[in-house]
């Protein structure tokens, strides 16, 4: 059971509903994906238009938990001002926390991300920081009142899977008692196998989904690996070792010769 | 009185947040308002008085990562 | 579906029988992890014991397909004789066919190994070879009549997974058409998903299984893990991309200073 | 006389193997047999005259990976 | 030519002073190692010692150029004091500072770092910080006023070797002028010569010269491996591909049958 | 002292001879590589030409030892009668055998090499065979009279350096006292200093070199990384540990609080 | 006059710091001194006059990485 | 008569190899030479007999990996 503030979900996986090459392929994979939380955006509706009650109608008839997102902020005052907007639209005080630092890697901005953090969580929100693999950072947010942490693992949207696993299992181990979702840069179900079984609690998902060759088939794919980690991670792994050992007894073989 | 709605400027005749979603059409139900950089909640819009260069935001729910 | 040697299977999980900490585990555990394929092997019976009885007869209970091993052979007679004996025995021309090259690596011995299995083929015997990941060897395998191959992804019982992905994607390409099952070396359900995304059609699995903390979950997780890996082969993955990319759309973003 | 049976010398009356397996109390259901490095099929078992010093090997089913 | 803060360097190797079986093979291996920089720390010197005296001497006879540290500071105020004492002390306004975050795997505190460094350059200090591979706290000691950035690869002294190349070469690709020293983490030669192929200008080394079985012997390893990498980034290196490709020219090849 | 058939070489660089911009650069190469052994080919002879001629006076006037390959050839007798060709048109019993087994990947052809290793060996040849990292395959080789193995490291040319550190390990393990050369598929000075690290006590290198931006310089990168790679093997090395630890002194640290 | 010098309780008759060094024999030409957390420059010790309770570091090279 | 040289088919005269390289104009100092798939020393080439349709093989050193 995964609880993030409070909340008990059953799925360990969260997604993200951008880049689907429908509406209704996104609302499939929303439901082959098992997940208990999808994360939505705010963005400016045209004059005249309704796009937004459209999409918002679609999301909400799936029936998951909304986490809005501050993709695109770049400063503290445009994550903060997106974040009041996004409760006062979506009443809920659950916030995304994106603050871009660097256009090429989306990579957070830490020192901003923390600032913000503690702006929003002394203003009543329930945030969910994108931060780095940072041990120090994290310190930091937690010290803001972040309660769940969502480290990346790879530049977003690369799909390159955990591009440095001893930092991870550091961050995990540091803060066993935090929530933990990997977010960003997962590529493949053995990305989310791999993260799960460092210990990590979940994982957020969208381009490797979306763009998929057959995204509802995906987001399926990811649930069970995301599972089989998870599970993996409890019933207690065989450490590598440098050796062959035989499976099959090598007492009682048989001598022909 | 012209104000920069979402970026562009519009010349309108409404004084207040929700008359002005009215005249532009935002018939959306689901929009978030920003008045120069500070929120306006859907609350507050029929006391939202408007001058002459204010910076209007109309945000609405999108695909999001 | 699995298809070996005509025979269709539903689980891409072959298990082996070794080193559970009960019986009653080992059943659960083959439950657990939806096989349709359990390995076992020959030893000797000691006078007045039945000890070979109560095992097969707990194995036939489980319902599963029986392919007998000749693990523990060094050379083309033993293995050859052992493959007899088991014929004889269990009722059934699979044989897991492995001839052990090296005391510390459990290697096959490529050169005999592609001899014996040319002396099992001919003998109407339906050879599932334990093989490195070289292409010649494969090659040398297919003309000896083998229809199925097990590569090996690292030593047997080392838990340390796939260790040369090249190798083992070159021998997936090169021959698409013959069902290939990874053998030995596999630790964690990651490693199989790894595995299964790269195409490979099934797994076999002992010791990672066996020497688990809970034994009966890992295969549940193992099973997950391929089903996994299988479903993601097949739904087309992502590309990896050495930038980043953002999901939420960039389009529409509000601006507040 | 006496054979190697799985690797151990015995001093036996039975001159068939499948008198050998009785005498020798291998009563088990599930056996395979192998004569001097030769398989020796349960149905030859009653044929298969044993001499001096031959080795038998008695394999049953076991755990293996 | 490695170029710190205008001081030219024939050598792309820095070496720490500490750890070394005996001074005298502290000073074979700043001689073995062709190095024109050594870095020194502060410590308490004992009532009537005269320990740090003979320590400094035998150094300054090495005739390199010192850089001070601040190791073991774990805030501003520490470090920037350390910093003022060690200019008093060794007339140089050269600094390496650390700011220590975490006791575990002795990361940089980013935070505290920006500030120390902050403060220090406006103190005149020439600032030589240890920080990670974080773009974004790059960009911040940039805008601070360091001219020269010093990102750790590994945990200092875990010999472990580049955990994370994509954001190495990311560092390096978006501050291409200014001058980058890898420290701490590395293991070996071939760790050196890794990073140094990425473009980075140098690397500093303590632990695994100190205590390899032969410093010296260690010590001129990595000054090769540290000249072999540097001349292959210059010399521009084949892009790894996945086909192979004959080196022999197969035109003109016998044909015998 | 690098020994292989009992002629001493101070190099632990063989390079190859293909794929030069220019004669004049190949020669320049030979020089800055320090290297005392070149691998050359036989093709056929254009009627009224005499290139062969002159590519051959060029390398003699390089003054270092010639190894003749094999490359090419795909079947023992092909193989067997080319180094028959080269021993009487260089006089030298020395052959690098190639049997090629895959046009993709140009492995060799293990069961081929293993024969055709002995027909030489029988003949009175000194046999340098390209194997794979098969520890079973390199006791073949070995009992076929070869007292040097040049295993891959990756696909010829495709420059992606050692896919599989475990086998290269455990090849070198298992055969302590066997010169072997890492032979194709490095591409960059890391890597070669990275197998030299494991043990080995040569590499030859051709395309990496001849490909390069500029091939003279690479050879010397070359050259310095594979010394570094070697001197560090018989330094002894620092093993990696997962925690880090302070290089500087914590005892007598200042406390300014 | 009781004084802290690098974490120790010293009773010492010095009224300056540099006098400090030569009583409590730092005799080290290579020395760095603090105060109180605050950096005394070499040349500032004769002047730098000392008061019950003061914190005095005095710090000299040592190896570093 | 007509042999197969280098893969390509030629009509000569000589009878010998050393005379077939002559009469080709293979005057490279540096050649090694095959017939029907086995080696001719080149010291044996005064001695090796040609007859139609024999394949020759004449290599010479080139660059090599």
């Amino acid at each position: 059971m995964l609880t993030l503030y409070g909340i008990e979900l059953a799925s360990h996986l969260l997604l993200g509903t951008a880049q689907y090459p429908s509406p209704a392929i996104l609302m499939e994979a929303i439901k082959a994906s098992g997940t208990g939380v999808a994360t939505v955006s705010l963005r400016r509706e045209t004059a005249g238009g309704s796009s937004g009650d459209r999409f918002w109608s679609l999301i909400r008839s799936s029936g998951v938990r909304i986490l809005p997102n501050t993709a695109g902020c770049h400063t503290v005052k445009e994550a903060v001002l997106t974040a009041q907007m996004a409760r006062d639209l979506f009443a809920t005080d659950w916030i995304k926390l994106e603050v871009i630092g660097n256009h090429d890697t989306l990579q957070p901005d830490v020192f901003a991300l923390v600032e913000a953090a503690r702006v929003l969580t002394d203003d009543g929100f329930k945030v969910f920081p994108y931060t780095t693999d940072d041990l120090v950072v994290a310190e930091r947010l937690i010290g803001a009142g972040c309660e769940v942490l969502m480290p990346w693992c790879a530049p977003i949207g690369s799909a390159q899977g955990p591009l440095n696993l001893h930092a991870l299992r550091s961050l995990r181990g540091h803060f066993p008692d935090i929530p933990m979702i990997v977010d960003a840069g997962l590529g493949r179900p053995s990305h989310a196998a791999t993260v799960m079984e460092l210990g990590f609690d979940a994982i957020l998902l969208n381009t490797a989904v979306a763009k998929a060759g057959d995204p509802v088939a995906m987001a399926h794919a990811f649930a069970k690996a995301t599972e089989a980690g998870h599970a993996a991670h409890r019933a207690g792994m065989l450490e590598p070792r440098d050796v062959a050992v035989p499976s099959t007894p090598v007492i009682g073989t048989a001598v022909f010769s | 009185m012209k104000l920069i709605v979402n970026g562009e400027t519009r010349d309108v005749a409404a004084h207040f947040l929700d008359a002005l979603l009215t005249e532009l059409q935002f018939e959306g139900d689901w929009l978030a308002t920003a008045l120069n950089g500070e929120l306006v909640r859907s609350t507050e819009r029929p006391e939202c008085l408007l001058k002459e260069g204010d910076r209007v935001e109309i945000l609405t729910p999108r695909q999001g990562g």
